[in-house]
């Protein structure tokens, strides 16, 4: 790939990615919003493919792809909508954000212009993924110990706030009901 | 494609996930603006280690990056959760009891 | 660097054991909470204290050792760790003490006891991050617990204190994540250590860009001027428990990283930028908005919601001269604990009177719970800072060490605050100790009738944190001596 | 106490005793008086005696000059010291005190054993006065004989113009007295030192303000110029009071200090000019207003201000030993005639000069005491004032003529008043003269032999003073005081002022006297200081007072809480203001507490305006301030 | 042994409080027991070592509180604090004893009053400023209680009024003592440190500006011109030992600290500020003598005349400032007199405000004219009275004449224009002579009728304090001797 065709690729894919972006906001249903944010983020990952980050990149398509499938499905779930018609423009002080979108588009990308950045310092490593993993498992080993309770308490806390209803109201106060009292019957044991 | 390059997509995307956090008024919708700004945070990043450092260290801040997003979308849909059950929408406007 | 001796290959696990003890003790409790009958989940509680009493002793342990760095210089274990460990652990006792009475029989009682020792393990890692990126994990695994614990109380105020704090923490997290990425690419490494020399060089605009980002986090965290408006409806929203926790430890934890970040920022060269007057102002934008914001409010909640982001101000004195004036970060310590346990008092309080929500049911409160009365007074005259409460101890090293850094206008500006804020401590207390209050009015107050408001642990806990606020003042001072050295690097 | 060891030696023990007895004694009456009942009739037996115990001591103490002094202050000790001059006048003191208690057993019934008490206190105050040889001793006793003098003008309480008349009394003298004060400060300052003998030795500006300063209290103290009117309202005070206090102790003290000074008054040249001229003046101007007085106690309380003018006129010329024999003269003279008047008044209830007509006639012992009391008063010849005031008069026309001329007006003008008096009690009673009896008390038309005794004595002592104009007697009294070779009076200057009294008091008979109205209210000097001083005062005093609660209180307020308008709250100035004014302050605040509250509008998006604009407002700042 | 002296009251204090079940009568005799240790305790700690040596401390103990800061538990008596406590401990002693008669809630009355002489005694021996500081404020918090508490009339106003004024006052007092902390070159908030050093000399704006600030928070609580509206309300509506204490204790603070703190530790500053003291002095002096001439309300007039006698007290230490072309001697002169008129302004006002609350015990007003003729039915009353107003006018033979006396002479000596004040004197004589015209001369009207004497608890109240009043005004040599060589040190710092 000649550098050349590799700018314009990339371009392409930035462009690609800003107009999901604004399409997000500007399309009055939230399934076709849903799409446009799951296309901004495929083209993201797709630069930072082109940044040869291919591992983080793989992942970010992966995810958001996922995320996306759960956020149909919570719509569906929760806001009753069909996808596909409800027209909704819930939007407010719409000139003010325009504003201050414009002026950060401006500060950052104006700084990101004229910074003198500095030269690169130290090469990439041959086998990216491979120094990745040793860095996890050598010198930024806390960081990972430290994500994982972050994991765990995302569970209970999302748990803890999303659940109406606890193992006492499904197994009574001492936890012997038996079977379980939920609101869908079936499942297992029944 | 050169660092600046990147730094300026991912100020468009930064600023179009401004836009839509700031104006939209259903939570989900702001959700999905903060993402947006969340993707631009990884493609700087991104670009930023490339162009000038790219050590094994930063590349993990590219993951601690990822993970973070993931951790704050699953919050962000339990609050949608409890604030459609216990207010019955979940319009940001709807809930202004706290105040002054 | 010369005290930063690092042991063989940074992987020392028995370094972290007061951190150990905390994630062991949250796991503990949600695993046996799921097996026990609701009525006895009093077990949980008991093995959460288990678990802070361990952390504390290991914590102490630790505290006289040489201050050194662990896990390739990403964690300090120096004196301030050691002081956050002990102060987290003893608020969140309190903490605890004060939500017996709130929580013991509820459904979600072992995920609270759960959310509030990883929140705690979150705030003492965050106090330690001596790293760019274990700072932004750690504030991740602050804050959302603390989501989880604003959200529990079931409550349509509840759900808007989740919603606010969620939507402001996410904003921030990803502005925190920005300034990390900028910082990072720019010094080439994370760790604080290198930080200073390695963006020596770099260009001021990214980095100042950079240093704001982060801060922002951390100010979230604080609960400071601009990410502030969270902390009045957290405050009067969540449940007691939620309230008095989220005011309190999760801004020990950011104040100490701020100031571990300050102290590590180049100071020569182009990117060698006006910190202190950045923090400065920001300090006296807090402490003056929260004083004047506190004057009108009628719930006491959310009126010490708003005294808290006033204290904040105060609290940031130090943290503006981080490394530029000799005793600073014992200064801060020393203020954040006298600060922690007298606010703790406070909600103790009003964990204790669930039932009075307006400063004027509190009327005649002296005669009938004098214990109460005299704990909310002491704490509250605390909070003003007069003498010889451990706050007042606190405030006069920040004022000294704010004055000895050359900011001496904000040592002004925080005098003036301080007499402001006399005036609306003194429109909770005057009520309490009014006499004439007539039985009529007495028992109109929806709390006036039942019995057993007011006794109970929360008392309790309101005593101990009062007690404390005067014990500290005395003996405390000392102690902060020993916090005397600088923060490892 | 070490500095006592020094005056015991050498009959210090008297000194201690001549001041400590009457002291205590009189403490101890006044307490003891204000709690026990009855007629209290031990109280003036006790007195008497201690007041004999008195003069024996004085007399000692006359006799062996004993001086001692203990630490009193750190510059300056509690010294006494018996000189020539006080060896004079202590004992004269003692004996009219002595005088005047014995006739108080009688005149005054009520509350005795508080009388007594405070008339030892007074003795001793007096004995301390006469005998200090430090500056802060002297004031210590001056200001307590003030404080006795108000409490015994004031005695009877329960009439409320007496307390008022004896508050008049006392405030005068102790504004006179701050003279005293600012006497003390100079003479440290001047660093001559703080004894009378060597306060000439201060430095030269320190020195003036010294004489200033002594000269000022003396005159108060001795009721001259301009300070005399107290001494008119002094009059409602008991008659004995008046007599011991106004005649021979308090306002006597006042003349004896500016003798006791004379040589710095000489030291300082103007000081001595000025004392004689107001010496003199006071001399002929109350001189013209007892000749106005159509009350007897009014006539005689002017007349000692006159005779005091003598003394001040030779303390002023120099002339220490003819002041002491004219203050001791007059101490005997006024001291009778005073006792006279209150026999007179308590016998017929009135002081009033005419309802007095012929009294002498009823009881004759009184009349022939007064007479003679009288005659000295004139300055008739063979008698003591005669003798006393030539001498003055002689010494003032060594320093200038004009000073001669004025003091023989004033002679004259004393021999006319003490005429009127002469003429007056023996006229024949006229008919019906019975109603005009008993105007202010009710008189017991009886003179016991109680009152009689004193007079008798005095009028021995008033004629036979006139001894110290013989040469002989006049060195040896010199001597004492230590004043060589002073001229004593040429026969002539003697004969001169005889045929002048006979001659006034002659015409005074025939003519009659000329009562002036602006001389018989005292010159309207007491209207004067009411009006010019009083007044004002407590206008002032009230006006400072609402200025105090209205306008300082809230200006205190305002000035703390910068946001007050206060052009608005002085509008309303009534009970209000002040709660307005705090309540103000709380609405002030409030308004600033709601703009506090505004950005807090409970809609997220506005806080994540202000969260970003706040952020980029701080990372420009950053880049600004480099 | 002066920390057992000073902490005692306090122990008695928490004993009292926490015993609910104690019966009045034990709650008040204890407190008199109490009182009458202290007497004894300082009495013994005098006859222990009578004359001080000049420069050092006497009965010094230090402990470290504050290491980092500075600060330690620094206590010690000297010639200039000796006097103020035993004043302390035996105004104290006569409100203990007054306070027999009935009263309310006695227990928690005489507790509060343990706890106030702990903060009173705790800073006259206070030889570190935030130990100085510490009890400065737990003073007026107790002082704000005690009003509050058992005061009459709107006691909750003034209380409030009393407690905010002083405590903003207090809070310049801290900005100024953490100026000196940071000048001191070691820093440090020890006086006796600061006073070997004199941080700020010939540092000109800076030292001036610290004194600055320390003169207003002592001006507040002295009171001088300016600051002293909330004298007055809160002595009409406090309780009558509360006033006595109030008058005959805390005031001395605010003069003491002119003479502990101000003038030794900022000699430079203090001499440029000379003259504007003895200027506030003298105004102090006129406007509170001339105010109380105006006043009908006892309590007032007796508050106004404070403000006249701290007035002199002011003068007399701006006059020791005034160093250019006087004698040295004078200036000692007008500082032991200064002293000397704290001692005697607290015996002699404490007695009369003592006698003013036996107005109100009977009749419930202090209004002068509705009393008159006092002296027919209560005779000692009116010996009493016109003693105590006597005294305080300055009469020779009580102590008031000795400070006086001396203020003038070396005020005048050294800065002659004080002269003016000296018609304070005046002034004040006429004020209380028609006090004592209106309640005790006259015939018996108004609420004269029926007033009985004075109660053997009250008599013994008032007594010793006049007493001892004599007693200073006819043998001052004592007192003298112990302030004299402690004025002369003073004077030395002032003028290097």
């Amino acid at each position: 790939m000649t550098g050349g065709v590799e700018a314009v690729l990339f371009w392409g894919l930035g462009a690609v990615a800003v107009a999901a972006g604004i399409a997000v906001f500007r399309t009055d249903s939230m399934a076709r919003a849903t799409y446009a944010l799951a296309a901004s983020f495929v083209a993201v990952g797709a630069q930072v493919l082109f940044l040869h980050l291919d591992y983080v990149g793989v992942v970010v398509v992966l995810m958001m792809v996922m995320e996306m499938a759960v956020m149909a499905v919570y719509m569906v779930m929760f806001m009753g909508m069909n996808p596909a018609l409800m027209p909704m423009s819930m939007v407010h002080s719409r000139r003010t954000s325009l504003g201050i979108a414009l002026g950060a588009f401006l500060v950052l990308g104006g700084g990101a212009l004229l910074v003198p950045w500095p030269s690169r310092r130290g090469a990439p490593a041959l086998d990216l993924t491979a120094s990745l993993g040793e860095a996890v498992m050598g010198s930024k080993m806390l960081v990972m110990l430290v994500v994982s309770p972050v994991l765990f308490s995302t569970i209970v806390a999302a748990l803890v706030l999303a659940l109406p209803r606890g193992r006492y109201d499904r197994l009574g106060d001492d936890l012997r009901r038996r079977p379980a009292d939920d609101p869908q019957p079936g499942g297992a044991g029944r | 494609m050169t660092l600046q390059a990147v730094l300026v997509i991912a100020a468009a995307l930064f600023a179009v996930g401004l836009y839509g956090a700031i104006s939209q008024q259903v939570l989900v919708m702001v959700m999905m603006g903060l993402e947006l700004m969340v993707n631009a945070v990884i493609l700087a990043a991104a670009g930023l280690w490339w162009f000038l450092a790219p050590t094994p260290d930063g590349h993990v801040l590219l993951l601690v990056v990822v993970a973070a997003m993931t951790v704050e979308m699953a919050m962000g849909f339990a609050v949608a959760t409890v604030l459609h059950r216990s207010r019955g929408s979940d319009m940001t406007d709807m809930s202004t009891d706290l105040k002054r | 660097m010369d005290a930063a001796v690092d042991t063989a290959m940074g992987k020392a696990p028995l370094e972290l054991l007061p951190e150990i003890c905390l994630l062991l003790g949250a796991l503990a409790t949600l695993l046996l909470g799921s097996f026990l009958p609701r009525q006895r989940q009093g077990v949980a509680r008991l093995v959460a204290v288990v678990a802070l009493v361990a952390c504390a002793v290991t914590g102490a342990l630790a505290l006289g050792g040489p201050a050194h760095t662990v896990y390739a210089h990403t964690y300090a274990v120096d004196d301030a760790t050691g002081a956050v460990r002990l102060v987290v652990v003893v608020a969140t006792l309190l903490v605890l003490a004060l939500s017996a009475g709130e929580v013991s029989g509820t459904p979600r009682e072992s995920e609270t006891y759960c959310l509030l020792l990883l929140s705690a393990l979150g705030t003492v890692v965050l106090a330690g991050a001596d790293d760019l990126l274990v700072l932004a994990v750690a504030f991740l695994l602050a804050s959302v617990p603390l989501y989880g614990l604003i959200g529990t109380a079931r409550t349509g105020a509840a759900a808007e204190a989740v919603l606010k704090t969620y939507l402001l923490g996410a904003l921030t997290n990803v502005l925190l994540l920005l300034g990390v990425a900028l910082l990072a690419a720019l010094a080439g490494a994370t760790t604080h250590a290198d930080l200073a020399g390695a963006l020596a060089g770099a260009p001021a605009a990214p980095v100042a860009v950079g240093v704001v980002a982060v801060l922002a986090g951390l100010l979230f965290k604080a609960g400071a001027v601009p990410a502030h408006a969270w902390v009045p409806d957290a405050a009067q929203g969540a449940s007691a428990t939620a309230a008095a926790f989220a005011t309190t430890v999760p801004k020990i934890g950011a104040l100490v990283a701020a100031y571990r970040l300050l102290d590590a920022l180049p100071r020569s060269g182009p990117a060698a930028l006006d910190w202190p007057l950045l923090v400065a102002v920001l300090a006296a934008a807090s402490m003056t908005l929260g004083n004047l914001a506190a004057f009108g409010q009628d719930d006491p909640r959310r009126l010490l919601g708003w005294s808290t982001v006033s204290q904040v101000g105060y609290l940031l004195m130090p943290v503006a001269v981080a490394g530029r004036a000799g005793s600073a970060l014992p200064a801060l310590l020393l203020y954040v604990a006298g600060y922690a346990v007298s606010n703790l008092g406070a909600f103790a309080v009003t964990a204790a009177l669930p039932g009075r929500r307006t400063l004027a049911s509190y009327r005649g409160l002296a005669r009938r719970r004098p214990v109460l009365a005299g704990a909310l007074l002491v704490c509250l005259l605390g909070l003003v800072g007069t003498p010889p409460t451990a706050v007042f101890a606190g405030k006069v090293a920040a004022f000294t060490v704010a004055w000895d850094g050359g900011l001496a206008w904000l040592v002004v500006v925080a005098a003036l605050n301080t007499v402001a804020s006399l005036f609306y401590y003194l429109r909770w207390i005057a009520p309490v100790f009014r006499t004439e209050a007539h039985p009529a009015a007495d028992a109109g107050s929806p709390a006036g009738a039942d019995p057993r408001e007011g006794a109970g642990p929360a008392r309790g806990s309101a005593l101990v944190a009062a007690v404390l606020a005067l014990v500290l003042g005395v003996v405390l001072v000392p102690l902060a001596g020993l916090l005397g050295s600088p923060p490892v690097r | 106490m070490t500095g006592l060891g020094t005056g015991l030696g050498s009959g210090g023990w008297v000194l201690w005793a001549l001041v400590a007895v009457p002291a205590v004694v009189g403490a101890a009456l006044c307490a003891a008086g204000t709690s026990a009942r009855g007629r209290q009739r031990w109280a003036p037996v006790t007195a008497v005696l201690v007041l004999v115990l008195e003069c024996v001591l004085a007399a000692l103490a006359a006799l062996q000059r004993p001086s001692v002094s203990v630490p009193f202050l750190p510059f300056a000790p509690f010294a006494l010291g018996v000189d020539g001059l006080a060896a004079l006048v202590v004992p004269a003191v003692t004996v009219v005190a002595l005088l005047a208690v014995v006739v108080a057993a009688a005149d005054v019934d009520a509350a005795r054993g508080r009388f007594c008490g405070l008339m030892l206190l007074f003795v001793a105050a007096v004995v301390v006065t006469a005998t200090a040889t430090t500056l802060p001793t002297l004031l210590f006793a001056w200001e307590v004989m003030g404080a006795t003098s108000y409490a015994l003008v004031g005695f009877a309480w329960w009439q409320r113009h007496r307390v008022a008349a004896g508050e008049v009394a006392f405030l005068t003298t102790r504004l006179a007295d701050l003279g005293l004060y600012v006497a003390v400060a100079a003479a440290l300052a001047g660093g001559g030192g703080l004894a009378l003998s060597d306060l000439p030795a201060a430095s030269a500006g320190w020195r003036d303000v010294v004489a200033a300063g002594v000269l000022v209290a003396g005159l108060g103290k001795a009721a001259q110029l301009p300070f005399s009117f107290w001494l008119s309202r002094a009059m409602e005070g008991p008659s004995p009071v008046s007599a011991l206090l106004h005649s021979a102790a308090m306002v006597a003290m006042g003349g004896y200090l500016l003798l006791r000074v004379a040589p710095l008054l000489a030291a300082t040249g103007w000081a001595a000019t000025t004392t004689a001229w107001i010496g003199v003046s006071t001399a002929v101007l109350m001189g013209v207003v007892a000749l106005a007085q159509r009350d007897l106690k009014q006539l005689l309380a002017a007349s000692t201000a006159a005779q005091l003018g003598f003394v001040v006129l030779a303390a002023g010329v120099g002339s220490v030993s003819g002041g002491a024999v004219q203050l001791l003269a007059h101490a005997a003279t006024k001291a009778l005639l005073f006792l006279a008047a209150g026999a007179w008044l308590s016998a017929l209830g009135t002081e009033q000069l005419p309802a007095l007509r012929g009294v002498a006639r009823r009881w004759p012992v009184v009349g022939v005491c007064a007479t003679v009391g009288a005659a000295s008063l004139a300055g008739l010849a063979p008698l003591s004032l005669w003798a006393s005031k030539d001498e003055v008069l002689t010494a003032a026309l060594r320093t200038s003529g004009w000073l001669y001329a004025a003091g023989l007006l004033g002679a004259v003008l004393s021999a006319g008043y003490a005429g009127k008096v002469l003429v007056l009690i023996w006229r024949r009673p006229r008919a019906g003269a019975e109603r005009e009896f008993d105007t202010e008390e009710t008189g017991d038309r009886h003179v016991g032999w109680l009152e009689k005794g004193p007079l008798l004595v005095l009028a021995v002592a008033a004629a036979a003073l006139s001894v110290a104009a013989l040469p002989p007697v006049r060195q040896a009294l010199a001597g004492v005081l230590g004043e060589r070779g002073a001229p004593g009076p040429e026969p002539g200057e003697l004969a001169v002022s005889a045929v002048l009294a006979v001659l006034a008091v002659a015409a005074v008979g025939r003519w009659g006297v000329p009562e002036p109205s602006w001389a018989r209210n005292w010159l309207g000097l007491g209207r004067l200081a009411v009006s010019g001083v009083a007044r004002p005062t407590e206008r002032l005093a009230r006006a400072l007072a609402r200025f105090d609660d209205a306008v300082v209180h809230r200006g205190v307020a305002s000035g703390a809480v910068l946001v007050l308008r206060a052009a608005r709250a002085a509008a309303h100035l009534d009970r209000a203001g002040i709660g307005a004014g705090v309540e103000r302050v709380a609405s002030a605040v409030r308004r600033l507490g709601g703009l506090a509250r505004r950005p807090q509008t409970g809609l997220v998006h506005h806080y994540y305006v202000h969260a970003v604009a706040v952020l980029a407002a701080g990372a420009v700042l950053l880049l600004l301030v480099r | 042994m002066l920390s057992l002296l000073v902490f005692l009251p306090l122990a008695v204090g928490v004993v009292l409080a926490l015993a609910r079940r104690l019966p009045d009568a034990a709650a008040r005799w204890g407190w008199v027991v109490l009182s009458a240790v202290e007497v004894v305790l300082v009495a013994a700690l005098w006859l222990s070592d009578p004359v001080p040596a000049p420069s050092g401390l006497q009965f010094e103990q230090r402990v470290d509180w504050m290491p980092t800061v500075g600060s330690s538990y620094h206590v010690g008596l000297d010639g200039l604090s000796w006097p103020l406590v035993a004043v302390t401990v035996v105004v104290f002693a006569a409100c203990s004893v007054h306070a027999l008669g009935a009263g309310r809630r006695p227990r928690q009355q005489a507790a509060l009053f343990c706890f106030l002489q702990t903060t009173c005694l705790g800073l006259f021996a206070a030889q570190d400023l935030l130990l100085f500081f510490v009890f400065f404020d737990l003073s007026i918090v107790g002082m704000y209680f005690v009003i509050a508490g058992w005061g009459h009339g709107n006691a909750a106003r003034s209380a409030l009024t009393f407690f905010l004024y002083t405590f903003l006052g207090s809070l310049a007092l801290l900005v100024g003592f953490i100026g000196l902390y940071l000048a001191a070159a070691p820093h440090t908030f020890d006086i006796v440190e600061l006073s070997r050093s004199a941080p700020l000399r010939g540092s000109g704006s800076v030292g001036v500006l610290v004194l600055g600030a320390i003169l207003l928070g002592l001006a507040v609580k002295t009171p001088t011109f300016p600051f002293h509206t909330w004298l007055p309300p809160a002595h009409t509506d406090a309780p009558a030992i509360g006033s006595a204490v109030l008058a005959g204790v805390l005031l001395k603070m605010g003069t003491y600290g002119f003479v502990r703190i101000a003038m030794p530790l900022l000699p430079d500053a203090w001499r440029d500020w000379a003259w504007v003291v003895l200027a506030v002095g003298v105004v102090s002096v006129l406007h509170g003598a001339l105010v109380a001439l105006a006043q009908t309300d006892l309590k007032r007039m007796i508050a106004y005349t404070s403000v006249n006698h701290m007035g002199y007290v002011v003068v007399a230490v701006g006059a020791a400032g005034v160093v250019t072309g006087s004698a040295e001697q004078a200036r000692q002169v007008a500082v032991t007199g200064a002293v000397t008129q704290m001692v005697s302004h607290g015996l002699i006002t404490a007695a009369l405000f003592l006698l003013a609350g036996v107005l109100h015990d009977r009749a419930g007003t202090y209004d002068t004219s509705s009393f008159g003729g006092l002296a027919r039915p209560a005779p000692r009353y009116a010996a009493l009275f016109s003693v105590a107003a006597f005294a305080s006018l300055g009469l020779p033979g009580f102590s008031g004449f000795i400070a006086e006396f001396q203020v003038f002479t070396g005020a005048i000596a050294t800065a002659p224009v004080s002269a003016v004040a000296l018609l304070g004197i005046v002034v004040t004589a006429a004020l209380f002579l028609r006090a004592v015209q209106r309640l005790l001369t006259g015939e018996v009207r108004g609420h004269s009728h029926g007033f009985a004497d004075v109660h053997a608890r009250e008599f013994w109240s008032v007594a010793p304090l006049l007493v001892l009043a004599l007693l200073i005004g006819v043998f001052p040599a004592p007192l003298l001797q112990v302030v004299q060589p402690a004025a002369a040190q003073l004077v030395d710092l002032v003028g290097r």
